[in-house]
């Protein structure tokens, strides 16, 4: 699962990509895309995170298992917010 | 002969031991004195409503009682008993390795438990602390006088105790595993503690970084909950009980997984339904931690979420029910014997079917208004908790004890005890079932009068209880020295970790098993000889 | 002394039979499920004791169709009690169109109540039986829960927001009235009783204490000492928005978000003027928080809340049928 | 996470160094997804009171300084990629470089944190601190307090993450300068590494949620 050697330029593209996406999502906060501003923040927040554990973090390179292991939590993070945030939602309903 | 408790010397040899069976003694008798704590704590609340006054001690220290109580039970004892102790004596020996993957992390998590422990104790013996083991804000942050920051530091702290735990038994599980050894032939105990480490992985942060908001708040303003600032408590309850419910499973998956064990032995038969009770573990696992809204049924969450938990909740019923099923179908055409162990089996599958028939009356959303925060929640969490996990928990030690250390206990002390604790527990709790649906509240200091006999019934009840668990202290302890040796394997058991002697070696195995056939395969070569 | 052990709390509203009822139903089906698993435990134990030389050929190891029976059977079994459970549930939680109302302020460690005629009681609540009743409740400082077993009822009580709770008492009598949600040292001394009386013993004893203003008329006082009336009043011009026939509405707020103007709406729009910005106004509002008591904000509200449609805003409204807004 | 000694192959344990390696990347990991779920319950606090408050944060969030916000997060993702690279070094062996990447790893983790404490400083100058001091300009200073409270938890969690790591790399670099790491043994690099990536991207959660939503 490791041991894999990942080539610089590899690092260097993501590391490039990772630096665009950063400045893009700073401008975007400044323009008004009324309730896409959040999906867009939220939307290159998750593409630079998965870049990270895809190449910083090896994953693309691993065993299954890890990746089995990350979408466990993830979707036991889900299970957190999306229940807790639904009871928010419905608080008026009857 | 060489063996684990013999090999090495000195209190220095325990303090720095990277044996998982060392390290599973040391939490066997930390564990063992915060049981004690919390039982004493038990037997005051106990002894103050015996009237209904409330004229043994003050309201305030009585609230001090329960909440300490509750502390020194849940987190202490109930969460690491079965896999601190016996999973971490048992897992690395079930699947035929040498110790965990990594025992260093495994001895720290011994000391990470014993340093919250100390912090939390030493809260309680600096003025205690009376928010209730739920710790419900804002009662907690802005208006308990007691020491709750101290409290909640050790109860974080032991926290990493039972993350580290679970992670060790995961990564133990994946990558351990003997030649042979596959997920299928897997004794239940391990599916069991498998479903069980997902859950400490998984739930225990969310508890943590709740409770270090909690001390946040109090301690440094940081207003998350706070009603004045608009904060909501009723997020607080969310958080809690994300993992506080899911908590309940980290008690008793491993405590189901221990009476997979003893009943396939003392039927000396396979497990009826292998998969469906290895696969029910992980189904728990996972719709166990979708339910946790049934603790707030009249919290003030919406009515539709209340209704979404209502009915998960009733599904994670369900394979709980699969697994006495299988239990009791074990049985059948089994060649029971009745040695302490099993009556501890038949005691936990009584009591966990009544535990579990009453959570159906909590699940069921309209008539948990009534009982809810009443004595039938404490009634029905006991039934799970004592009669459940506890009954599992001394089942188990009482199996692996010769295993442990190499010596017999006295089997007619071993069932009178059980006889006692299960007589206790049942006049204990059963009439607060009644209690409850007549309406007394939990965690009242003093109660109207007509309450009074079901709770001198329960009072009575508790005072056996407490005898039937020193019984089993003194008779074990004393085995220790003056039981009769064991052999390999006393019960005609099978398992890897009956194929080595009792002590085992250090590292468990002469030479790394080689795994050819199912767990239990009872029959298939022929009996072993009964216990003598 | 067994004979005077009751097992059910008295039955005194219209949901109690039927939380019972679901309770005697879930009672025997765990004795029948209890007795079953004992039995079977029991039989087996016998006759395959070790000693016994009962047929144990083809000893099973697992049975698909068992499993599938076990699984399915119990799982039908919890969904009806399930929906038997929800139905009630919902029961409780939508109050009927025409109840009194009675406001409700839990504090460490007592009950305040205050009926729409203005009538207070502290930790005792009288109602008239037949007729239901819908209790309005908040918290001055930790969550309570307010309980009455022989009603078979149970809502927490938290600070800064308002729950609800409603019940029809059926049979004359005085009964418990428990807080069921710790609140500190003397939590178990945080009860009271509800008093259920007939209708007609009622009204007398609801018009043996005039002296009380109704919580709508301490409302617009203090409406009016503290100058709300200055700039909400009806006219034109006027620099706050109307509160005629507010209650119940939909309002729009500045931003362009919207909002239902009820209880907790009303009380942030009092706490936080300008975080509750209406749309077309300036934001002149100071806030008025720490300047109201619990109480009081419950009275303006109610004050609010009898502002119906119609010129005569301002105008003492009839305390027993406050002015409800439409739909939301 | 690993229980090698210096020296050995392989931990007694273990039956040789690959599942050695294996089990160590498996904790690793596994002790990463807890860490999503500890830095999950502040989100959810987060989401609850955004969602509920949506004027009061977004005023709020106008007084964060997102100049120094946008530099400590590409400080960060420099320092991700020096930890890349030395991981890289660490795997072909080369030691010099691996010294080198690492100290530049801290550096850039110091330069963050000290940059964390600027603003800390701002913060209490301008009396956003929660608690009886706090002053805030805005129409809702009580929502903006809870913002300011979860803004103070968030970072505050992430920063000491920062500072813990910055210990571990320190171990790393005398491990490193002893020459402890072999293209055979290089484990604990590739563990802190990961763990050093994970805090990363923490932030480029909190970046966004704290300094970004409701700029416009």
């Amino acid at each position: 699962m490791s041991g894999h050697v990942v080539p610089p330029r590899i690092y260097f593209a993501v590391f490039a990509a990772l630096m665009i996406l950063t400045a893009l999502t700073v401008w975007a906060a400044f323009q008004d895309f009324g309730p896409l501003n959040t999906v867009i923040a939220l939307g290159i927040a998750c593409v630079k995170a998965t870049l990270v554990v895809l190449y910083f973090m090896h994953v693309r390179y691993g065993g299954r298992l890890v990746w089995v292991m990350i979408s466990g939590a993830l979707i036991w993070l889900g299970i957190l917010l999306v229940i807790t945030l639904a009871d928010y939602a419905s608080r008026g309903w009857l | 002969m060489s063996h684990y408790l013999n090999h090495d010397y000195g209190i220095r040899s325990w303090l720095l031991t990277k044996d998982h069976k060392r390290i599973a003694l040391l939490y066997l008798i930390s564990a063992t004195v915060m049981f004690m704590i919390g039982g004493i704590f038990a037997l005051l609340v106990r002894l103050e409503l015996l009237t209904p006054a409330g004229d043994l001690m003050q309201s305030e220290t009585y609230n001090k009682m329960f909440t300490m109580h509750g502390i020194a039970m849940v987190f202490f004892f109930l969460i690491p008993a079965v896999p601190a102790v016996l999973g971490n004596f048992l897992v690395p020996m079930m699947i035929g390795a040498r110790d965990l993957a990594f025992p260093r992390v495994n001895l720290l998590s011994w000391y990470i438990y014993t340093i919250g422990a100390l912090f939390t104790l030493w809260a309680m013996i600096s003025g205690g602390v009376d928010t209730g083991w739920t710790f419900y804000t804002p009662y907690s942050t802005a208006w308990s006088n007691t020491n709750v920051l101290v409290t909640g530091v050790g109860i974080f702290i032991t926290g990493f105790s039972s993350i580290l735990t679970g992670l060790n038994f995961i990564v133990t599980i994946h990558r351990m595993r003997a030649p042979g050894m596959t997920w299928f032939r897997l004794p239940l105990f391990i599916w069991a503690h498998y479903a069980a480490s997902i859950i400490m992985i998984l739930g225990t942060p969310v508890v943590a970084i709740t409770i270090l908001l909690l001390a946040l708040e109090r301690g440094l303003h940081l207003g998350i909950f706070d009603p004045a600032l608009g904060g909501d408590p009723v997020l607080f309850q969310h958080l809690f009980w994300f993992y506080s419910h899911p908590a309940v499973y980290i008690m008793i998956l491993p405590s189901m997984g221990v009476i997979s064990e003893l009943v396939a032995c003392f039927s000396r038969k396979r497990v009826f339904g292998y998969s469906f009770i290895a696969f029910s573990s992980l189904t728990i696992a996972l719709v166990g931690f979708l339910v946790w809204g049934h603790h707030m049924f009249v919290s003030s969450q919406s009515v539709y979420a209340g209704l979404v938990f209502s009915v998960l909740s009733f599904v994670v019923a369900v394979p709980s029910a699969v697994k006495v099923f299988n239990w009791t179908a074990t049985l059948y055409k089994g060649t029971i014997t009745f040695e302490t162990p099993m009556i501890y089996a038949f005691g936990f599958i009584g009591l966990f079917t009544i535990g579990g028939l009453t959570g159906l009356f909590l699940a069921s959303i309209g008539l948990d208004v009534h009982v809810h925060d009443t004595y039938f929640i404490v009634a029905h969490f006991h039934y799970i908790m004592v009669g459940g996990v506890i009954m599992g928990y001394l089942g188990g030690l009482h199996f692996w004890w010769p295993k442990i250390t190499g010596r017999m206990y006295s089997e007619f002390w071993g069932r009178i005890s059980a006889a006692i604790i299960f007589i206790g527990f049942n006049l204990t709790f059963f009439p607060q079932f009644i209690l409850g649906y007549l309406g007394m509240p939990r965690r009242y200091h003093a109660y109207p009068e007509e309450f009074q006999v079901l709770n001198v019934m329960s009072t009575a009840g508790a005072s056996i209880l407490g005898v039937g668990y020193l019984i089993p202290l003194v008779y074990l302890f004393w085995s220790m020295r003056y039981g009769k040796p064991a052999s390999d394997n006393p019960w005609g058991a099978r398992g890897l970790e009956w194929t080595t002697p009792s002590p085992p070696p250090v590292e468990n195995f002469p030479v790394t098993p080689v795994v050819t056939e199912e767990a239990y395969a009872y029959g298939t070569h022929g009996k072993e000889s009964p216990v003598g | 002394m067994l004979s005077d052990l009751p097992l059910f709390p008295k039955q005194a509203s219209s949901m109690a039979w039927q939380v019972d009822a679901l309770y005697l139903f879930l009672v025997a089906l765990s004795a029948v499920m209890s007795l079953l698993i004992a039995g079977l435990l029991l039989t087996f134990a016998v006759r395959y004791r070790a000693k016994s030389r009962a047929d144990r050929s083809n000893a099973p190891e697992g049975n698909n169709t068992l499993e599938m029976i076990w699984t399915l059977i119990p799982l039908g079994i919890v969904m009806f009690i399930f929906t038997w459970g929800a139905g009630l549930y919902f029961h409780m939680a939508r109050p009927p169109e025409d109840t009194m109302d009675v406001l409700v302020v839990g504090k460490r460690w007592m009950w305040k109540l205050q009926h729409l005629s203005g009538r207070r009681e502290i930790n005792e609540l009288h109602v008239p039986v037949g007729r239901a009743v819908k209790l309005t409740m908040t918290s001055e400082d930790v969550i309570h829960s307010f309980f009455v077993p022989a009603f078979r009822v149970k809502m927490d009580v938290l600070p800064g927001r308002y729950s609800t709770v409603w019940f029809k008492p059926t049979r004359p009598g005085t009964y418990h009235l428990f807080c069921a949600e710790y609140c500190g040292t003397k939590h178990s001394q945080m009860i009271g009783s509800v008093v259920v009386m007939q209708p007609d013993d009622f009204q007398a004893w609801l018009g043996g204490d005039v002296s009380d203003l109704t919580p709508a008329q301490a409302g617009e006082r203090l409406f009016n000492s503290l100058g709300c009336i200055t700039c909400h009043n009806p006219g034109s011009g006027a620099r706050g928005p109307a509160l005629t026939g507010l209650f119940g509405r939909q309002v729009r707020l500045a931003g362009g978000s919207a909002a239902t103007a009820d209880e907790i709406y009303l009380r942030q729009s009092i706490e936080d003027p300008r975080a509750m910005q209406v749309e077309g106004f300036e934001p002149l509002m100071p806030t008025y928080r720490g300047m109201i008591s619990e109480e009081g904000m419950l009275q303006i509200i109610e004050y609010i809340k009898t502002l119906g449609p119609g010129p005569s805003a301002g105008a003492a409204p009839s305390a027993a049928q406050p002015a409800r807004g439409g739909g939301s | 996470m690993a229980d090698a000694h210096a020296g050995a192959l392989h931990a007694h344990q273990f039956e040789d160094a690959d599942q050695q390696k294996d089990a160590s990347t498996l904790g690793m990991w596994v002790f990463l997804l807890t860490e999503i779920l500890f830095f999950g319950g502040m989100f959810l606090a987060y989401a609850v009171y955004r969602i509920a408050y949506p004027a009061a944060w977004a005023a709020a969030s106008h007084h964060l300084d997102v100049r120094l916000g946008g530099i400590n997060t590409v400080v960060l993702i420099v320092s991700s990629l020096t930890m890349a690279m030395a991981v890289h070094a660490a795997q072909l062996g080369r030691r010099q470089q691996l010294v080198v990447f690492l100290i530049l790893t801290m550096l850039l983790g110091g330069v963050f944190v000290g940059i964390k404490a600027v603003e800390y400083q701002h913060k209490f100058a301008e009396g956003h601190v929660p608690g009886p001091g706090f002053h805030f300009e805005g129409a809702d200073g009580r929502h903006a307090q809870l913002f300011f409270s979860l803004y103070f938890a968030m970072t505050g969690m992430h920063a000491l993450h920062m500072i813990i790591g910055f210990g571990l790399l320190a171990w790393l670099l005398a491990g490193s300068l002893k020459g402890r790491f072999t293209p055979s043994y290089y484990t604990p690099v590739e563990m802190i590494g990961l763990y050093w990536h994970f805090v990363d991207i923490v932030w480029i959660f909190l970046f966004p949620l704290l300094y970004l939503l409701g700029r416009h």
